[in-house]
């Protein structure tokens, strides 16, 4: 059901694991939907992002949206990050299942809420960033569904 | 290990290739329609007849009470749906329990939509149903009772001869969807109280789409698909002679091997729950610790969730589930694990293991090693590990 | 001859070998529940998505508008009663004709308990639906009409696209039960303007017990087995793996032979018919000269019963059908023939017969002087042609 | 469906035809119900059915009931023949399936509607003998069709 990539990132993912004093970290999702998705970043003072780990609870997809969204940013500005979408992380996975685009959503909610705890301790403020929700999730259901 | 480990029987079996063979002449050979004048068709007619039989002697029925349906799920729906309008006029409300399989359920949905009231029956921490409760939700207006024999996800069996007796003091018709047990437990419906059973092939070593409903003599539910007069008039559609001979066939082969299938689906499930709870900390087994099915297991890992797990059990080609089959398309937790009590992130870290007869202890023990490295793995990534350890 | 000859492809027809090759991987081998995670059980999702193409591009559909079910009655069941529900606060009326299957006249009368109220429409002597009275029949409440392709008994074609046309006219739903055309006659389902479509694998050369619905794209119509989220959560119950790729195989090769099976029945039946009519006095065609299937034919011979004419045929190793296989148990006549306007005696009377590309002209020739012997021993032995002696 | 006897009568009917001059004839059954027989009766001085000849419209049951009961008839006295009940065809046929029990009635009542014919043509009075009526059938069907 997963593409090659997919499956992938998550035999093999990137950036997995723990920064010892980070920038920023982010927690979002919750154990009641069955993923929870926790982003590290390292930012130097240019506001480059030198380094990004994840750890992550959760289905196959969303270890594996989790993995390719550090790669996404790994690099970039703060800024650039910020313009990581949901939809670019669901692209460089050559695609995901429907009923799992809601976890790309959550690399996503991840990754502002590392960088909103990272300008929240540097006292500054990002353009464009809003405080991230607890709970991205959207309970959407296949239409065809309801039996 | 190069060769696929099979641990999911509880999904479904592999046909057995006695059952195959079978089956094959009934396709290009003994063709005919069983409904026709012929003699022809009359070969056909009598192959109907043995393995009704074969099953009747199995249920300690008779072969009238058997009646071929499509599926595990359409023979819970007839019971159900069928029930519901032959006995209406006497009551609109339904007992049931939490942990019912989604044919089920999703069937008294559809009859709370159509004015049923349906009243869903706790069970304790080891999935079995409480029968004071059940006892106490009876009303006048109750018609029947249904409760499934043996659950598919944590395997617990339930009281189905005090459930019968309940049903039989209230007057009440008294349903089990049997599929997880029919085949693999001894079941006699006249000893058990059983007013309808349903079952499912695919379960016992018989092909995927073919199952029956049993209704006792003298139960006036009438047909749930309506058309020609196949089935005495109960069950419309041209009879799926294959299926329904390879069903016989397959009811024969487990009804012989039952004895000795258990004692080793024991021995293994004993040692593979034995080596996983001593070996894999934060670990639970869910379910009723002996009075269960034979073949099955069912962890909760806590910290991570379900479906990695089964992808990179897959990986190292190992077949399991989390949940029931059916549902694994889905989001939410089982509603299985949640009913016995687990609170949401440990229902998600669930993994069901079903053996078969033929599976080996060095397949276990396999799995058993490929568990711990996953899990282990897994953990390494969890936040909630992380948070876990961190507060120690 | 020694050799059966079977010329009762509508009530049945022979699982193709091919078929049956194709289906056989499934049991034992490929054997996965399609709903599991692992790569093994995927192998099983594609099969399914192979078959769900073939056939929604035989109907120039898509493949999410095809729901297996396990059989053509289920399929009509399901419209029908879905349908019912899902539109019942539209309105409670439902056209239908006086000559379908008993999958529908049976479905109606259980809708009619339900409070439905259902019209059934007249044909003519020819068993073409009469538009002028169908259109007529529409009220403010009418949600659907359903209307069989062509008909299992007699194999009249129906006009299918005008009766499209007035449903959609009338922004109505249009179900037809296909079961005896689908895989014998070009059909689209967007030219005919068709909302539903039943068929059934074991009229096609596929094996008995699946069959499919075509829900066009939008129509809100829930399951009628319900259950797992199987067929997208619309037809609960573990798929029949081996089943649907057999339907999809006897799809395909019914497709690419359509034209040479169907030059190939057309010029038996026009034999066929030419022999009978000429040789075999007080005899007529049922249903339509030349708009009907082309492997159907159906006499009625007067005088003489139509089960002694049967078992006296396969006697002489003939396999041919009075009526429809589904009611052959039954005592009354067919309604179908009643319809058009036959009286009882020679509605009794009537002899089917359906071929299929392996019949051959010898086979046809041999059955011809059967029943003129048949039908000369039956009307010696019948108190109404001695009657009718008498009279003349 | 049909036992062996049923099927060798209704291969090899006996005393299927016609009498020229019966002593009575008697038609029961009708076309819209499928089944229809005819019974003629030779019927001497002294009370003997002397020959007995049938002819039916019907299935393969009723042509098989038909072909027994001339058997069961032929040489008995009036009064024996009265007595030949749908019970003693069915037994001599080794059995009838539940739907076709009626096509045995039927050949009751024809022998008795051929008796009450000859009674009728000599003015006598056949004791335990009631006019037939033209339609002996019940229609009851199994219970657990309804459909
Ligand atoms: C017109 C028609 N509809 C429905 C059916 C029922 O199909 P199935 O036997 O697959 O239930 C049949 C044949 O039996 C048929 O001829
Ligand atoms: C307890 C239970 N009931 C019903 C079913 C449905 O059976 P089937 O797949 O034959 O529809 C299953 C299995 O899928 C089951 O485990």
């Amino acid at each position: 059901m997963y593409t090659k990539k997919v499956m992938d990132h998550f035999s093999n993912p990137r950036n997995m694991g723990e920064l010892e004093n980070p920038s920023g970290v982010g927690t979002v999702g919750n154990a009641k939907c069955g993923d929870i998705m926790r982003m590290y970043l390292d930012i130097d003072d240019d506001g480059i992002i030198q380094d990004v780990k994840f750890k992550t609870f959760g289905c196959g997809a969303a270890i594996a949206t989790s993995s390719v969204a550090t790669e996404l940013v790994k690099g970039k500005t703060v800024q650039e990050a910020l313009e990581v979408t949901n939809k670019a992380v669901v692209e460089a996975l050559d695609g995901l299942p429907p009923v799992k685009v809601h976890c790309s959503l959550l690399a996503e909610q991840a990754i502002h809420a590392a960088l909103w705890d990272y300008a929240e301790k540097n006292g500054i403020k990002i353009e464009g960033l809003k405080k991230p929700k607890n709970d991205v999730h959207d309970h959407e259901e296949d239409v065809a569904e309801s039996y | 290990m190069e060769k696929k480990i099979y641990l999911d029987n509880a999904a479904t079996t592999k046909t057995r290739p006695e059952v195959v063979e079978a089956m094959l002449p009934y396709f290009s050979e003994v063709y005919g329609n069983p409904s026709s004048v012929y003699e022809f068709a009359s070969q056909n007619k009598k192959a109907i007849d043995e393995a009704r039989t074969i099953i009747a002697d199995a249920l300690g029925s008779h072969s009238s009470e058997v009646y071929f349906t499509a599926s595990g799920t359409e023979a819970d729906n007839w019971a159900l749906v069928a029930t519901a309008e032959a006995y209406e006029s006497k009551g609109k409300h339904i007992i049931t329990s939490k942990i019912e399989h989604h044919a089920i359920l999703h069937t008294c949905e559809y009859l709370e939509k159509r004015g049923f009231e349906i009243t869903y029956i706790d069970v304790d921490e080891n999935g079995i149903i409480k029968l004071d409760q059940l006892e106490k939700a009876i009303r006048p207006s109750t018609i029947l009772i249904s409760v499934m024999f043996a659950n598919n996800e944590i395997g617990t069996i339930q009281p189905i001869r005090e459930i019968g007796e309940i049903a039989k003091r209230h007057k009440l018709l008294f349903h089990t969807d049997a599929v997880q047990a029919f085949g693999h437990e001894d079941i006699n419906v006249e000893e058990l109280g059983i007013d309808m059973l349903s079952a499912s092939a695919h379960k016992l070593g018989g092909p995927k789409g073919i199952g029956f409903l049993y209704i006792r003599k003298g139960i006036k539910i009438r047909s749930f698909v309506h058309g020609g007069a196949q089935e005495r008039g109960r069950r419309a559609g041209t009879e799926n002679v294959p299926y329904i001979v390879g069903f016989g066939k397959a009811v024969q082969m487990a009804l012989s091997t039952l004895d000795e299938r258990r004692k080793k689906e024991l021995e293994l499930r004993e040692h593979l729950v034995k080596r996983v709870l001593a070996e894999i900390p934060f670990t639970r087994l869910n379910g009723h610790r002996t009075n269960r099915l034979t073949n099955n297991v069912n962890f909760s890992f806590q910290f991570i969730e379900g479906e990695s797990l089964l992808i990179m059990l897959d990986m190292q080609n190992i077949c399991a589930s989390s949940g029931s089959a059916c549902t694994s398309g889905s989001l939410d937790p089982s509603h299985v694990l949640l009913a016995i009590g687990l609170p949401h992130e440990i229902a998600h870290g669930s993994l069901r293991l079903t053996l078969s007869h033929e599976n080996t202890l060095e397949e276990i023990n396999y799995t058993v090693d490929k568990i711990k490295e996953v899990v282990d793995k897994l953990r390494k990534m969890s936040p909630l590990y992380e948070d876990f350890v961190r507060k120690r």
